[in-house]
């Protein structure tokens, strides 16, 4: 009846996760209590569960990241603290191999997945359409299902943690060691599933947003007058299109060898593991630039909006985001040199990559050279772009080590990956989402964010970044390597007692993150935007309210230039007024929808049984999903329209805080 | 989101649409009867030419391939109305990413595959593999 | 200011060439939907990369050239091109709105398709059957994950096809129903340029390689 | 600092001088090392640490002055890079009027070229040094040496390592000794899962895989104890899965295997079956006999598998197998 799930999966004999778990589902449950009390939940499933409005679904991807980042981050500290005591034999330390192996799976496959993915995901989903001057995203309601499919890979990561164990075969679960022969348990179940659900919602975001972005751009938006985010979001979202089938096709050939007995990647019967190796880096080459792509956008708008010039080499910058974007594909070899392809293809391998560096130096150069000549505010993004620029450069320099199939030999596997990879991951995707994060707070929500506690943040992240993981550096040419439960060599402790220590300012970083938004909005009334436009922006995005309203702009914008927004400021200023009022027409939106809710409920459900081969279940869940989909395709009616005259009264206010600003910098 | 109409919207077509001056319902049955022709005659081809005697053997899987990818470009032109006309630039474009991604993916692995295998494959397992009779 | 304003001038749509605007809702769709047939050919490349690698891998069991039926092979490939042939021309009947040819074409499609399908069953049960399953060996494996995925697609197809046509029939030609038909046929002869590719790689070159 | 050669001297002398040292880890914990590694830079300490740039033969030689060569002529880019991104973000923030403000100044032709080509002439260098990298040190290159090669076979088990001595007929666990100055000729498998043979101070790893024959050459410069590893996560006994590598002067060498052979139990499918028990091995172990083509059996894992897969079906502890 229950497939392979029995009490037993309950982990009450693993102090450290059933507490957690109860933790977790305390404080669960107590948000749930707070809100029944409240009478929040018609808010809720009205505003934000239905909702298929491109903000409502960029902010749920960021908070998905952030409540995911918690996770990722207790299982980065409990590596930290387990390897700085975890000298000796196998019961040094606090956590028992089992134990620790899940971790380091959680943790990597968290992170990438569910953690960094969400953050550029969802900043590119409240974006992309404002900057291009679009009402919303080419398909609303995918979109809401795309978010909520993600969730539901994250929901059944998140219940290994209480049912049953998570995979210990690291992110990337290489066979033979996945499959059923040498880890029978749920685990790795666990872990493909979550990933191909997850996929599945990220493969149609991809679509989404590049369907988007060729087909949805304002009046005059020439794909060359885009802002560069907008053409690293293109980028990064064609690589998900082209490089999460190879996933999705490589898992699934993983499950039927664990669930029908196939022998893709099995030692026996003709199975070849190498081919297991070959293909998910054919993925996950590509998922590192699809993550580090949009931050690099997020720098770029950053760098020139505080220096107040536009960005230096703009058709450089596209030139080099679309050969990085290309270039990213022809790659993926240099995760397995040591496999023994031989000279050759290591050869052609690592010379590609190293070519990588050649667009990313241009990038890295014209950011610096739109700081010349400018007039640098240094606000918190602005921090967090030049502590990236110095700390991405070191990360990029140790992967062209690594590029070098020599160094690879010695280095491969060693904890020098480790801090070369965090490197490049923290120094460049997580300062860039916190980047992102503090530039585009005040246009989603209206209010800024405090600056004090957003620096004090980013000096803790960064010199705690230094801190935990140069010295890794070092340890991976002394020789360790990495995903050791344990080691017997004394010599490496102090450097991963001092490693522990970068991890807790990192820790510190964090605190200060949640105190400033804690601060931020308690004093939201002083902190508060009002005039859409509080960096001085050169993007569309500013040209409209904070928050923007639902159809985002009152008339479709006219762009005729660079930096659109820029361009009509400036025509306004010289003239010392507006433009003329614009003639309007209602506007037509999609109504909110459950489908997406729904789809990832059966998601979960679908995963859920066929972790613990529950067939009847996972009938069930695939019923239910396709019962959803006939449902939704039934209905006829999917917009609503917004009369012109609310149109036209939100733009007459909109107009007279304009001109009310024009009016004080002519004055001025 | 005002203009829902094909004719005041001056970029490309979607995919699979016709362009307008071949509209109509005999033109429209004139091109997937070619479409159907055609693909029958290909396929036939490749059907015959792997028991015939006439090609040079290891010429077969060549002009396999090179039938399959005739195939395929009719399909693409007469059955999805794919063409090379202004109003399909982006079409074209987003196919031709799409088979470059496919050439790198595929082309690459049996590189790579071919290099493992040829420098580790015990002779043994190599001889097991082709002893298949 | 808005799209109508610049429309008016003829000289300025041409100077933005791509730059006039969202466009209508049909060419999104469409557009989206093609992106998505790429990305699953993309995933299908990873099935026929895995499949080359693994095609000598037998394990000692039987390969393609003792395997393969293709007189079967040629049946269901003519089914295929044929329902290819018959969703086009319902693609016709939708286009001047006549439901009754539509349903016709639509039926002819599907019962194709299910013939294909049934054809590709027997033969995946007569291997099995034969002690050939998927569990045989590497290159079964990849086999049957290969032309059983196109299978699934079918399977779907078909699905689709079912709603489709009761969607038509109870409510007629709607802006929505339309496009949503568009991206079927899109996907129909996507399948077909699958299947091409696997006749030809894995049944004939199997068969004379 | 004089730790790496207090190492290298202090077992080479007798057999039982060198098996008293593997029996402890034999690294000195030396007190002054210890405070200091909070001060000094990692390099300067990792130098004399046994890791990889303090390599004892011509491979790891090689590429370390690969590693410290490319990592220097990229800091001729990425210190400057540095420097200049504080200069000018420094200089020209808006508080200081001194600075020149240029709005308009978004492209120079030459400045675009000049960044353009900078990384490209790196990048041109490096790869150079990539691809003669490559084929000059490939695993599977032979080392040019009057001496003809040692071969030695390696598999590697869930959890430990297999040494097979296929021409002196002997093999050991957790422990190779080979000469010095002598090539050294592996070929190497799995009986498992993957795994990285690595000896971090003789250079070069290689994975392991089950039904796959992977080789590696190296060669030991001087007498020394120098620790090995998998370098390849293979689950819960990874980091067991370390062993020390004894290079002995040849006189020595010849008396070890003199000793070894014959001595002991016999590697049979037995003894290799209790081997494949997944579990650790504290101790070294020695086989003064093995069965003839052991390794091609263990290659060959069609053989010996289907047994183990049924097994793991049963949802049971996997590998352990019969062999014949
Ligand atoms: C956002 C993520 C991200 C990014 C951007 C990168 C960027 C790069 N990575 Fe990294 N990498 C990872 C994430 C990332 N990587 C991860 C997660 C892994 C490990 C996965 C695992 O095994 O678990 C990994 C592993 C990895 C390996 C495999 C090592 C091994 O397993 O043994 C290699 C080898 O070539 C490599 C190389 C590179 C290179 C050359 C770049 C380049 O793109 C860097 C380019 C940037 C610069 C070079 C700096 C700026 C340039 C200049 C200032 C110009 C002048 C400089 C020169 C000309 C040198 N990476
Ligand atoms: C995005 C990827 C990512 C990130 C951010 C991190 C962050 C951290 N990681 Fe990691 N890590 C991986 C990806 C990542 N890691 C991967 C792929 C592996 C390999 C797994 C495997 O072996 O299979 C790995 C493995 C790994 C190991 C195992 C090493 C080994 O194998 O021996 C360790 C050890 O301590 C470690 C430590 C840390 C630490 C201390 C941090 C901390 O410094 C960082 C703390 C981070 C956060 C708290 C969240 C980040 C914050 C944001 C993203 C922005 C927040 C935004 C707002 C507030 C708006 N990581
Ligand atoms: Cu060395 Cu055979
Ligand atoms: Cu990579």
């Amino acid at each position: 009846m229950l497939g392979k799930l029995t009490w037993a999966a309950i982990p009450t004999d693993e102090p450290i996760a059933l507490i957690t778990v109860l933790v977790v589902l305390l404080g669960i449950g107590a948000v749930l209590a707070w809100i029944t009390v409240k009478g929040h939940w018609t808010y809720l499933w009205k505003e934000w569960i239905t909702s298929v409005d491109h903000k409502r679904v960029g902010v749920m991807y960021f908070l998905l990241g952030l409540v995911m980042l918690l996770r990722g981050f207790a299982d980065a500290i409990m590596m930290r603290t387990h390897q700085a005591l975890a000298v000796g034999g196998a019961d040094a330390g606090y956590l028992a191999p089992d134990h620790f192996n899940q971790i380091f799976s959680a943790h990597g496959t968290i992170m990438i997945f569910f953690t960094a993915m969400p953050f550029m995901v969802g900043l590119m989903n409240y974006v992309v359409p404002l900057q291009i001057g679009a009402r919303d995203v080419a398909y609303p309601t995918l979109n809401s299902v795309s978010f909520w499919i993600t969730a539901a890979g994250m929901a059944l990561i998140n219940i290994s943690l209480g049912v049953g164990v998570y995979s210990r075969a690291g992110w990337l679960a290489y066979p033979p060691l996945s499959e059923l022969q040498f880890s029978p348990d749920v685990g790795v179940d666990y872990h493909l599933w979550a990933l191909q659900i997850s996929g599945v919602g990220t493969l149609m975001s991809g679509i989404n947003l590049v369907a988007t972005i060729f087909k949805m751009r304002a009046p005059g938006m020439t794909l060359t007058r885009m802002p560069i985010f907008c053409w690293t979001a293109l980028a990064s979202n064609l690589l998900i299109v082209a490089a999460f089938p190879i996933l999705t096709a490589t898992f699934a050939m993983l499950l039927l060898d664990r669930y029908l007995g196939f022998h893709f990647f099995t030692n026996d019967a003709g199975g070849n593991a190498m081919m297991y190796v070959n293909l998910i880096w054919a993925w996950g080459h590509p998922e590192v630039y699809i993550l580090i792509l949009p931050a690099f956008g997020v720098f770029s708008e950053v760098i020139s909006t505080f220096s107040g010039k536009p960005l230096f080499g703009y058709r450089s910058m596209i030139a080099a985001t679309m050969v990085i974007c290309v270039l990213s594909f022809m790659v993926w070899l240099h995760h397995f040199f040591t496999m023994g392809g031989g000279a050759d293809v290591n050869a052609f391998f690592g010379i590609m990559t190293m070519i990588i560096s050649v667009p990313t130096g241009v990038k890295v150069f014209n950011w610096m050279f739109t700081m010349y000549g400018g007039r640098v505010r240094f606000t918190a993004p602005v921090l967090w772009t030049i502590g990236f620029m110095i700390t991405f450069v070191i990360g990029g320099m140790t992967g062209v080590m690594l590029a070098i199939p020599p160094n690879d030999f010695l280095l491969h596997n060693s904890l020098f990956l480790i801090a070369h990879f965090h490197n490049v991951v923290i120094g460049g995707v997580v300062f860039g989402a916190l980047a992102g994060y503090m530039y585009w707070f005040p246009k989603a929500f209206g209010f800024r964010l405090h600056e004090g506690w957003g620096k004090a943040s980013f000096w803790f992240w960064c010199i705690g970044f230094y801190i935990a993981f140069m010295p890794l550096y070092g340890l991976g040419l002394m020789g360790m390597t990495r995903r050791m439960q344990h080691y017997d060599n004394p010599a490496w402790q102090p450097w991963l007692v001092v490693a522990m220590f970068g991890t807790v300012l990192i820790f510190f970083g964090i605190v200060c993150l949640v105190i400033q938004l804690a601060v931020s909005i308690r004093r939201r009334e002083a902190l508060a935007d009002t005039t859409g436009d509080p960096w001085d922006g050169r993007s569309l995005e500013w040209i409209t309210t904070s928050p923007p309203p639902s159809f985002n702009f009152s008339v479709l914008p006219d762009v005729r230039g660079e930096e659109a927004y820029w361009g009509i400021k400036q025509a306004a200023l010289r003239a010392r007024r507006l433009a003329d009022k614009p003639v309007y027409e209602p506007i037509h939106l999609p109504h909110n929808s459950p489908t997406g809710f729904f789809t990832a409920f059966f998601a979960v459900v679908l995963g859920f049984a066929m972790i613990w081969h529950i067939w009847w279940l996972a009938i069930l869940g695939l019923v239910g999903a396709f019962a959803g989909f006939v449902v939704f395709a039934w209905r006829d009616e999917d917009e609503y329209e917004v009369p012109a005259a609310e149109v036209a009264a939100y733009d007459e206010q909109r107009r007279a805080i304009r001109q009310s600003l024009v009016d004080t910098e002519a004055r001025a | 989101m005002s203009a829902d109409k094909n004719t005041e919207w001056q970029g490309d077509l979607a995919p699979g649409d016709e362009l307008a001056e071949d509209s109509g319902v005999s033109a429209g049955v004139r091109g997937y009867l070619i479409g159907l022709v055609v693909s029958l005659l290909l396929t036939a081809a490749s059907f015959l030419i792997i028991h015939d005697t006439f090609l040079w053997k290891p010429g077969i899987p060549v002009a396999l391939g090179v039938l399959a990818v005739a195939q395929m470009g009719i399909h693409l032109v007469f059955f999805l109305h794919l063409n090379t006309g202004p109003d399909n630039t982006n079409n074209i474009l987003a196919l031709a990413f799409g088979v470059l991604i496919v050439a790198i993916v595929v082309s690459g692995s049996l590189w790579i595959m071919s290099h493992l295998n040829n420098n580790m494959m015990p002779i043994e397992r190599v001889m097991d593999l082709h002893q298949q009779r | 200011m808005s799209a109508v304003a610049i429309a008016d001038d003829p000289q300025r749509l041409a100077a933005h060439h791509g730059g006039n605007g969202p466009a209508p809702k049909r060419i999104v769709v469409g557009y989206g939907f093609w992106v998505f047939l790429l990305s699953d050919f993309i995933m299908f490349s990873g099935f026929f990369a895995a499949y080359a690698a693994l095609k000598n891998a037998t394990a000692g069991g039987l390969g393609a050239r003792e395997l393969f039926d293709l007189g079967n092979v040629a049946v269901e490939t003519v089914c295929l091109l044929l329902s290819s042939f018959t969703c086009g021309m319902a693609a016709l009947a939708v286009s001047v709105r006549n439901r009754i040819w539509t349903q016709f074409w639509l039926l002819a499609t599907g019962l194709l398709g299910l013939a294909f399908f049934a054809l590709e069953v027997r033969e995946f049960h007569e291997l099995i059957e034969a002690g050939n399953g998927p569990q045989r060996s590497a290159f079964l494996s990849a086999f049957f994950t290969l032309v059983g995925c196109h299978g699934a697609h079918i399977v779907a197809g078909g699905l689709w096809l079912g709603t489709m046509m009761a969607q038509f029939w109870f409510k007629g030609f709607n802006e929505m129903l339309i496009r949503r038909f568009m991206c079927f046929s899109l996907f129909w002869h996507a399948l077909d340029i699958v299947w091409v590719a696997i006749f030809t790689i894995v049944y004939l070159m199997g068969v004379a390689g | 600092m004089s730790e790496s050669i207090l190492q290298a001297v202090a077992p080479a002398g007798s057999p039982a001088a060198a098996a008293n040292a593997t029996a402890s880890p034999q690294r000195p914990r030396h007190p002054l090392l210890r405070s200091r590694a909070f001060g000094v830079a990692p390099l300067l300490l990792t130098a004399c640490s046994g890791g990889v740039l303090d390599p004892k033969g011509p491979i790891g030689d090689a590429e370390r002055s690969i590693l410290l060569n490319s990592f220097v002529i990229m800091l001729f880019v990425v210190v400057p890079v540095i420097v200049l991104t504080l200069a000018f973000a420094w200089w020209f923030r808006a508080s200081n009027p001194r600075a020149k403000y240029m709005p308009d100044w978004v492209y120079s032709g030459r400045i675009e070229f000049i960044v353009w080509s900078i990384p490209a002439l790196v990048v041109m260098f490096l790869g150079g040094i990539a691809w003669v990298g490559s084929h000059d040190l490939d695993p599977w290159a032979r080392i040019e040496s009057k001496k003809p090669p040692v071969e030695i076979q390696v598999v590697s088990l869930d959890w430990k390592w297999l040494f097979i001595y296929p021409d002196q007929g002997i093999a050991t666990v957790n422990e190779l000794v080979v000469p010095a100055q002598t090539p050294l000729h592996f070929h190497l498998t799995s009986a498992t899962v993957m795994n990285s043979f690595f000896v971090p101070q003789l250079g070069s790893q290689i994975y392991t895989m089950a039904g796959m024959e992977s080789q590696l050459n190296l060669l030991a410069h001087a007498p020394g104890v120098f620790d090995g590893l998998s370098a390849q996560f293979s689950g819960e006994g990874f980091p067991e899965m370390r062993f020390k590598l004894r290079a002995l002067a040849d006189a020595d060498y010849a008396a070890w295997i003199d000793g070894r052979r014959g001595a002991g139990d016999r590697l049979d499918a037995a003894a290799y079956r209790t081997l494949l028990q997944p579990g650790v091995e504290k101790q070294p172990r020695y086989f003064g006999a093995v069965e003839s083509n052991l390794f091609q059996h263990i290659l060959m894992q069609s053989h010996t598998l289907p047994a183990m897969k049924a097994q793991a079906g049963n949802g049971e502890t996997a590998a352990s197998a019969h062999m014949h």
